[in-house]
């Protein structure tokens, strides 16, 4: 087991966001967490990462606590978010903006392999790379945040919505990528909106509701699940 | 290709902006006839929102015209534009946060609350019956769309669905003739959606209104609208009514791709089986 | 929850005020000493505090006056209009006190004297030198208000005609700070005589008292190639501008008045500059030799030397002994006798024999003081 | 509704006189010395001027540090009305000062309701039109003033002295509050267009050039009674408690009514959205200069009121670092709070000069400038939302309207799914 | 597609509405008329005029490095730190005393007696800037981590209350007579100055000697600032766009949450900002005093105030636009106080500073306000 998130508690002040949440990823897998707006989804991955930290409850990472870790010591393990509305650095070059992802990291050498490696995989961001992040397309800043969090080699990656306000065509090309990642053995906790396409490229997948987990199993399940067929995909 | 019947509402032609040297809204045509509900779609960034900047007026257009009713809106403040019959939504919800349900909707009444600042101040019976007309004028609002039991809670602590609801209310309650909705389903799930898409369907036919909407999810957009116009980097590049637009071949290859389901199939076949 | 707060402040008062009201037979006699502690010029305020505590100390070990133990009121009152009126109605309304020495400004002192005199209080300041000090708007002179310093038309005039005669100067260029009442005073005084006698002004500039960059205006000094440039302003202000200026190849002597007077004034900077002052240290008058001595032993600097007196202390010093003097000539603990006293009192000083006019201003002469090699050496005594 | 709004109007306006009686008496009767009488003014004075800035900062979200220039204008102008009357036994003052009051304020109304034709005129040009309004309306209030100085100052001669003094000073302080929001107006318009921070800036430069030009009012602007930085001299002493207590009840009534109208929630909600306020029909740029003109409008009463306490005005009260006071006060006492607001000033006023002078032991005078940021600091860090944060006293809370059980709106409420959206 | 429609006539009114043209033309009519005045006034004397440009260099350059640390706090967690200009102060003190009481301009001297003296000079002068830098980087860092970061999720508006606070504490517990002592202090200089003029070439000035009219002075004190200050700001540039911590203070500028997702320690970059601003603050505190030979505890205000004003005018956030905003009041005002009038330089300076940003309303360099809709 990769990671275990084991019934955390989180407040925002007086608001109870997460009402004791459990679930796992193994390594290898993607799994998927969906639910409505306000469900808890980016708090719980913010969780992991280390942006928040529940009142009680723990997060275990390759079976080391971090419950309490902060934020960047969690990168440092080998935890990765590419978060919610991309969040490019726009006065940073693309280079620049990668090179932020490899922060972390000290060896040079590492670092230009691993700038290589996101080249390889988007190619577009090469031919941009001394652009200022501002002015890519929303599509591409989607790549570049992901690119930015593979550059920290994490063992989990974190991905908050990476289809949001991106063309059909584009959560198309997203998807794949997605899936390329995952096979060459990163493991991935997907966020999403759109469960029909997160469900189609997950192994595993939660169901949140008004913080708290409703349904789980293997994506497929949840996709004949006609409960969260009703709930999630639209039952047309 | 539009309703002829009905008079045009709103007549853009030859709209242009440059931000710097970069030209975010190219040549832009867009005809409106009462009553219609418009869909404007798109890739990101290819000038949805900016369109909207144009014609509520937080923009200037570099050239061009906006005809509203007639009227050539460009170079006017977008107080005044609100003030002739446009009220919009937000992509990422604006509302006054720190104040009440009901203030929220109060304060588009204010360019006819119908008392001035001396009367506010002497507090004059002018004030006291303005003020209650206009009050209950918001409270049956906020009956309308189910939300008056919620009139003092503070906007920012509504829920995201409540929260919605509330800003169309509000930009309703400004009383537009054409009412532009940006990315309405942003952040909700499928059974929000639907509901999402009754609600468009119910204010149009009870306020007679006339609807321009940005959205991404093609469900809400083929579902509710009449007429289609896509955009790509700041040009239109296909408009008609939604099957049209869903075999348009431009649009396929700059927009929709392949159809979701398809896709879908084809992903989980990728899917790597791991213990 | 107001009105608690109100009865609160209210019950504060109270205490406050029996706290103090409750005096039975009377064993001593306040002074308040109220001087700019903090804000722009705490240095000043502390010259005038330990002046004026020297005089009480000396009175008290001379058995105090009328036989009464003097007791020190030290209140902070910034040189500036608000905290002056608030520590003013504080010692009266507070300490009730009678005899107030200061305040170092014209710009406290004088919303300090319009409370003075409302309330009955005798005040002298010992520094401030506006004539608005001493008297009110429609030019009648304030009761119970005095000061133990020249008025700036007094130093003004003896500087210029100090500079025509002695230094044979025909031009001169004048620098003040316009923000600043005493330099502006000095500046216009000296201006005026000057020009009657003879002489031309050839330039005038102005500076803020937060300046320390002069070059804009010494670039004009240069170009307008005087014979004297006359500086009245505080000796913080005389070291920068003495030394950019001679950084800058301008030799033309510097002048000024009483504010030069300070042991902090650099001397290698100032080298050759004149400035008129109350008296010098080098007067063998025993009065001014004991109070040099005194002041040394009581007030040390940081790193054990002995501390020279500069003019605020001085006068803050012969203020003091003026007004116990004065009381003990009233024979009576009562303002409105002491005022009287105070009048008509002839007193011995550091800063010479001295008596107040109509104005109650003091009458008294002024020595010329040169800065040459390290030293301050006496030229000349000017008598009003 | 209106019962119970009224009840707690005459509950608060009763409560508010009966203090200030009984602090007047408290003042009469000698219990509150003078010591503390003019702390308790102060503290009503910066009660106002804070009121005004929590309108336009806490209100309606625009930083300015231009306040103490207003309250600045205000102390002049009212000082030099009533030093003319008592001291030059003339009304010249009040001729021109009401007269350019007039005079400008009717230019300003002229050139606004010609400019309402021209949509998109920009703030800059706007300024300059105004400008030129300004200068000609002031020139002509300048001359005709001259015809009727004398038949003015007859007139109040009639008075008894003391009677026309009163009238004078009441006169002057609206005077000076009107002539400040005047000026306000004319900064106001091209500057307001700023972004918060820079808008903070300008407004700091605003106070810095207004205390440069009172430092040279003499010399420069030819106020020889102004003294420029020697210090202005023979204000008559008119504030009593009475009247600071009186215009501050009047401040604090007029703040409230202004925020519950609609009016008050345009404004506030410039505040909270500028965009959505504008996409709801909101003319930003008027709903700001409205605001920063009845702010600085209380910034020149609290000015001229501040000017007849001590009856001695010096530049160097309205240094640039003092213009920070009423930041603090309205920070302090929670922003966006009325009541607030006027505690804090009290509060700021008492301690800073009253209770700190009284607790520091002997020969530690120097500290009271040390003690202050430090308990600066310890507030800030223990409530960094202010004392009382958004709470009100029940007057200036807002009452919500009952709820109206559905009327014909019902029959037309939408199907349950809607109302289910979540 | 391409359907050409004319655009309706645009009457010459409307166009001068639309082209701002009134508000311009003001502008420009106040500008033109300063600038002929000044040179009018300047033909007339062309040396002092060039003098003038020297002296507003000094300045200028100084009030650089004082508006960099003003410009990197602020684009970093969005604050006015008022307390800037104190830890200038700080950092003139502690040279002061280091100088005076230790002697440290110096010790090389004093460790190796047969050094040259010109070296141990040089070597005992950069140890004080460094000594004084490193003080008052660490001061600045106390601060943040004691006043600043327990409110970095409170409303904006506290932290630059308690930046007030800060800077009254700092000047009134310097003036403390057993900190820094309210007097004004004549400072030491660690080296002596030394003038030349420039009249048919470059001649030195021997002191108490007066430079012949016409021609133009400059001093070692000068171009030691302008070197210091150009060293500073050229290695300043140098870890904000190169070095990883210069680029992660970009991001964390930018974007804090992010910042920390990507593993960057937010608070240690902050906190490294603020150090080298404070830093910076130092030296300029050693140059500004070696420059003007005095300290006393307020002397930070009004530097740091114009200073601020030069980092506002040439857009704050902008590392180039401190540099230009501060030489432009530096020009401005030595200009002002000799072509215009001396006592209303401070209002000039601002009235300056209000049109520019009339004009760019986000300063000179400064990017304009992200207002998304």
């Amino acid at each position: 087991m990769l990671l275990e998130v084991k019934d955390i508690h989180v407040y925002y002040g007086a608001i109870h966001a997460l009402q004791g949440i459990s679930f796992q990823v193994n390594e290898g897998e993607i799994v998927t967490l969906i639910g409505a707006n306000g469900a808890g989804k980016s708090t719980s991955l913010n969780t992991i990462s280390g942006i928040l930290h529940p009142r009680t409850g723990g997060v275990s990472f390759r079976g080391h606590d971090i419950t309490l870790t902060p934020a960047e010591e969690i990168v440092r393990l080998g935890i990765c978010q590419s978060p919610e509305g991309r969040k490019i650095f726009a006065p940073l070059t693309v280079m620049e903006n990668l090179e932020m992802g490899a922060y972390t990291r000290k060896d040079r050498g590492e670092i230009s392999r691993g700038i290589e490696r996101v080249f390889k995989s988007f190619p577009r961001l090469k031919e941009r790379q001394n652009q200022l992040g501002g002015t890519l397309s929303g599509g591409e800043q989607q790549m570049l945040a992901m690119g930015r969090a593979l550059m920290s080699q994490p063992t989990l990656l974190l991905l908050d919505e990476p289809s949001m306000g991106l063309s059909p065509i584009l959560v198309e090309e997203i998807f794949n990528i997605i899936q390329e990642i995952n096979s060459e053995g990163t493991s991935i906790l997907l966020v999403e909106q759109n469960a029909q396409m997160a469900l189609s490229v997950a192994h595993r997948g939660y169901v949140l509701e008004t913080g708290q987990i409703v349904l789980e199993g293997a994506s497929n399940a949840l996709l004949d699940n006609p409960q969260v067929h009703e709930a999630y995909l639209g039952g047309h | 290709m539009t309703d002829q019947n009905q008079p045009l509402l709103l007549e853009i032609s030859a709209l242009n902006k440059n931000f710097g040297g970069l030209r975010a809204v190219k040549n832009f045509e867009l005809s409106i006839h009462k009553g219609e509900l418009v869909g404007l779609i798109g890739p990101n960034g290819a000038g949805k929102t900016t369109v909207f900047n144009l014609i509520t007026g937080i923009y200037v257009a570099s050239s061009g015209t906006i005809k509203f009713k007639d009227q050539n809106m460009v170079g006017i403040p977008p107080f005044e534009i609100t003030r002739t019959g446009i009220a919009r939504t937000f992509q990422n919800i604006r509302l006054f946060p720190n104040l009440t349900v009901l203030d929220n909707v109060r304060i588009a009444y204010h360019s006819h609350a119908g008392y001035n600042l001396l009367d506010a101040i002497v507090r004059t019976p002018r004030f006291f019956h303005h003020e209650k007309e206009l009050t209950e004028r918001a409270q049956d609002f906020l009956g309308v769309f189910n939300l008056q039991d919620r009139q003092g809670e503070i906007a920012k602590n509504l829920p995201y669905g409540e929260q919605r609801r509330l800003e169309i209310a509000r930009a309703l309650a400004a009383e537009p003739q054409l009412l532009l909705l940006d990315e309405p389903a942003a952040g909700m799930n499928s059974k929000e959606v639907v509901t999402l898409m009754e609600l468009i369907h119910f204010i149009r036919d009870r306020f007679k209104l006339t609807i321009l909407l940005i959205e991404h999810q093609m469900r809400v957009v083929m579902g509710v609208c009449e007429w289609i116009t896509v955009m790509d980097f700041g040009e239109v590049i296909a408009r008609g009514n939604p099957a049209e637009i869903q075999s348009d071949p431009k649009v396929v290859e700059a927009y929709l791709g392949r159809g979701a389901a398809e896709l879908a199939k084809k992903l989980s076949e990728k899917r790597s089986h791991v213990a | 929850m107001s009105k608690r707060i109100f009865t609160l402040i209210a019950l504060l008062a109270i205490a406050a005020s029996m706290m103090t009201g409750c005096q039975q037979k009377q064993t001593e006699i306040k002074i308040a000493i109220l001087a700019p502690l903090s804000g722009a010029v705490p240095t000043f305020g502390e010259s005038t505090r330990d002046g004026a505590l020297l005089a009480i100390d000396e009175w008290n070990a001379k058995g105090g006056v009328l036989g009464l133990k003097i007791v020190p009121v030290v209140e902070d009152s910034q040189c500036s209009a608000d905290p002056a009126v608030n520590a003013a109605n504080k010692v009266i309304d507070v300490d009730k006190v009678h005899y107030i020495i200061g305040e170092v400004c014209s710009s406290a002192s004088i919303p300090m004297s319009l409370i003075a005199n409302e309330k009955h209080v005798v005040q002298i300041s010992p520094t401030s030198t506006n004539a608005q000090v001493t008297l009110n708007a429609d030019g009648s002179v304030k009761p119970y208000t005095f000061r133990a310093c020249f008025i700036d038309p007094f130093q003004g005039t003896v500087g210029a005609k100090f500079a025509l005669g002695n230094l044979g100067a025909k031009k001169a260029f004048i620098l003040f700070d316009q923000g600043n009442d005493y330099v502006r005073g000095l500046a216009e005084a000296f201006e005026a005589a000057f020009t009657a006698g003879g002489g031309e002004i050839v330039g005038k500039e102005t500076y803020v008292k937060e300046d320390t960059d002069f070059s804009a205006i010494l670039a004009k000094v240069s170009e307008a190639n005087p014979d004297m440039v006359y500086l009245p302003d505080y000796y913080n202000i005389i070291n920068l501008v003495t030394a950019q200026a001679k950084e800058k190849g301008i030799t033309a002597p510097f002048m000024g008045g009483d504010g030069w007077d300070s042991t902090d004034l650099d001397r290698a900077a100032a080298d050759g500059g004149y400035f008129t002052n109350h008296y010098s240290e080098q007067d063998t008058r025993p009065i001014v030799q004991d109070w040099l001595q005194n002041y040394g032993e009581k007030y040390k600097k940081a790193d054990g030397t002995a501390k020279v007196p500069d003019a605020l202390a001085t006068l803050a010093y012969d203020a003091t002994n003026l007004m116990l003097a004065a009381i003990e000539k009233a024979g009576v603990d009562d303002p409105e006798k002491v005022k009287d006293a105070l009048a008509g009192l002839t007193w011995e000083g550091v800063s010479g024999r001295i008596t107040f006019d109509q104005n109650h201003n003091p009458i008294k002469a002024a020595v010329i003081l040169q800065v040459k090699d390290g030293e301050i050496k006496y030229v000349a005594t000017v008598a009003p | 509704m209106n019962l119970k709004a009224n009840r707690s109007t005459i509950g608060f306006i009763g409560v508010s006189l009966l203090i200030i009686v009984f602090v007047q008496v408290l003042i009469s009767v000698g219990v509150l010395s003078a010591f503390w009488a003019t702390l308790i003014s102060i503290g009503a004075v910066m009660g106002i001027v804070s009121l005004g800035l929590n309108l336009i900062y806490g209100f309606n979200g625009q930083f300015s540090l231009g306040q103490w220039g207003f309250y600045a204008i205000g102390a002049y102008t009212a000082a030099d009305v009533t030093y003319r009357w008592s001291q030059e036994h003339s009304a010249s003052g009040l001729v021109i000062v009401s007269l350019v009051v007039l005079l400008v304020g009717g230019s300003f109304l002229l050139i606004r309701y010609m400019l309402s034709r021209i949509r998109g005129l920009d703030p800059l040009s706007a300024f300059s039109l105004y400008l030129i309004g300004v200068v000609i309306a002031g020139f002509l209030a300048v001359k005709i003033g001259q015809f009727i100085i004398n038949p003015v100052t007859a007139m109040f001669n009639i008075l008894p002295a003391s009677l026309a003094m009163q009238i004078i000073f009441f006169l002057a302080v609206l005077l000076a509050g009107a002539l400040a929001a005047e000026v306000s107006f004319i900064f106001g318009m091209p500057v307001l267009t700023l972004g918060s921070d820079y808008f903070g800036i300008a407004t700091l430069g605003f106070t810095i050039i207004v205390k440069v030009l009172l430092d040279n009012s003499d010399v420069l602007l030819g106020f020889e009674e102004m003294k420029g930085a020697r210090g202005m001299v023979g204000i008559p002493k008119l504030t009593s408690w009475l009247w600071v207590s009186l215009f501050l009840l009047a401040v604090v009534i007029v703040t409230r009514n202004l925020l519950h109208s609609s009016n008050g929630r345009a404004m506030i909600s410039v505040r909270e959205d500028e965009i959505a306020a504008k996409a709801m029909g909101i003319d930003l740029a008027q709903q700001k200069t409205l605001t920063f003109v009845l702010g600085s409008f209380f910034a020149g009463l609290a000015g001229a009121l501040y000017a007849h306490i001590n009856g001695f005005l010096h530049p160097n009260t309205f240094n640039f670092i003092k213009s920070f006071d009423p930041m603090i006060i309205i920070v302090f006492g929670g922003l966006g709070s009325v009541t607030g607001t006027v505690m804090a000033a009290f509060a700021w006023a008492l301690v800073l000069e009253g209770v700190l002078r009284l607790v520091l032991p002997t020969g530690f005078e120097t500290w009271r400038f040390v003690v202050y940021p430090v308990l600066l600091l310890i507030m800030m860090l223990l409530r960094p939302k202010g004392l009382f944060g958004a709470f009100e006293f029940p007057f200036l809370r807002q009452v919500l309207p009952p709820l109206r059980k559905s009327q014909g709106s019902a029959a037309t409420t939408p199907k349950p799914t809607i109302a289910e959206g979540d | 597609m391409e359907k050409s429609t004319t655009a309706p006539p645009v009457s010459f009114f409307q166009r001068i509405i639309r082209g701002r043209w009134i508000g311009k033309f003001m502008l420009a009519a106040i500008s033109i008329l300063v600038t002929v005045g000044i040179a009018f006034k300047a033909s007339q004397s062309p040396a002092l005029f060039f003098q003038q440009l020297i002296n507003g260099l000094q300045l200028g350059f100084v009030y650089a490095l004082i508006a960099l640390g003003y410009t990197m706090v602020y684009g970093i967690v969005r604050l006015i730190n008022f307390a800037h200009g104190d830890v200038f102060m700080v950092g003139a003190f502690v040279s002061y005393f280091a100088i005076a009481n230790f002697q440290l301009h110096a010790w090389p001297s004093a460790v190796i007696p047969e050094i040259n003296p010109v070296i141990s000079l040089v070597i005992g002068t950069i140890s004080v800037i460094f000594l004084a830098m490193a003080t008052c980087g660490f001061l600045a860092v106390t601060i943040e981590r004691v006043a600043y970061k327990p409110l970095r999720d409170a409303p904006r508006i506290s932290a630059l209350i308690t930046a007030i606070g800060v800077s009254f504490f700092l000047e009134y517990f310097g003036a403390l007579p057993f900190v820094f002592t309210s007097n004004f202090i004549t400072y030491k200089r660690p080296f002596e100055v030394t003038t030349w003029y420039i009249q048919n070439g470059i001649h030195h000035l021997e002191a108490g000697v007066e430079a012949p009219t016409g021609s133009v002075l400059f001093s070692n004190i000068l171009i030691i600032i302008i070197i210091i200050s150009l060293l500073l700001l050229a290695s300043l540039q140098f870890i904000v766009r190169r070095t990883k911590v210069g680029k992660a203070m970009r991001a964390v500028s930018y974007d804090k949450p992010t910042a920390r997702l990507m593993g960057i320690n937010v608070d240690g970059i902050i906190s490294v900002t603020f150090a080298i601003g404070a830093a910076l603050a130092g030296a300029a505190g050693v140059l500004y005093a070696t420059a003007y030979p005095q300290v006393v505890f307020w002397m930070g205000i009004t530097p740091g105030l114009k200073a601020f004003v030069a980092a506002v005018l040439g857009g704050i956030g902008s590392i180039p636009g401190a540099l230009v905003g501060s030489l432009i009041m530096g020009q401005a005002e030595v200009l002002s106080a000799g072509y215009i009038s001396t006592p209303m330089r401070d209002a000039i300076a601002f009235t300056i500073l209000i049109l520019v940003l009339l004009v760019r309303p986000t300063g000179i360099f400064g990017e304009p306000e992200r207002e998304k809709a």
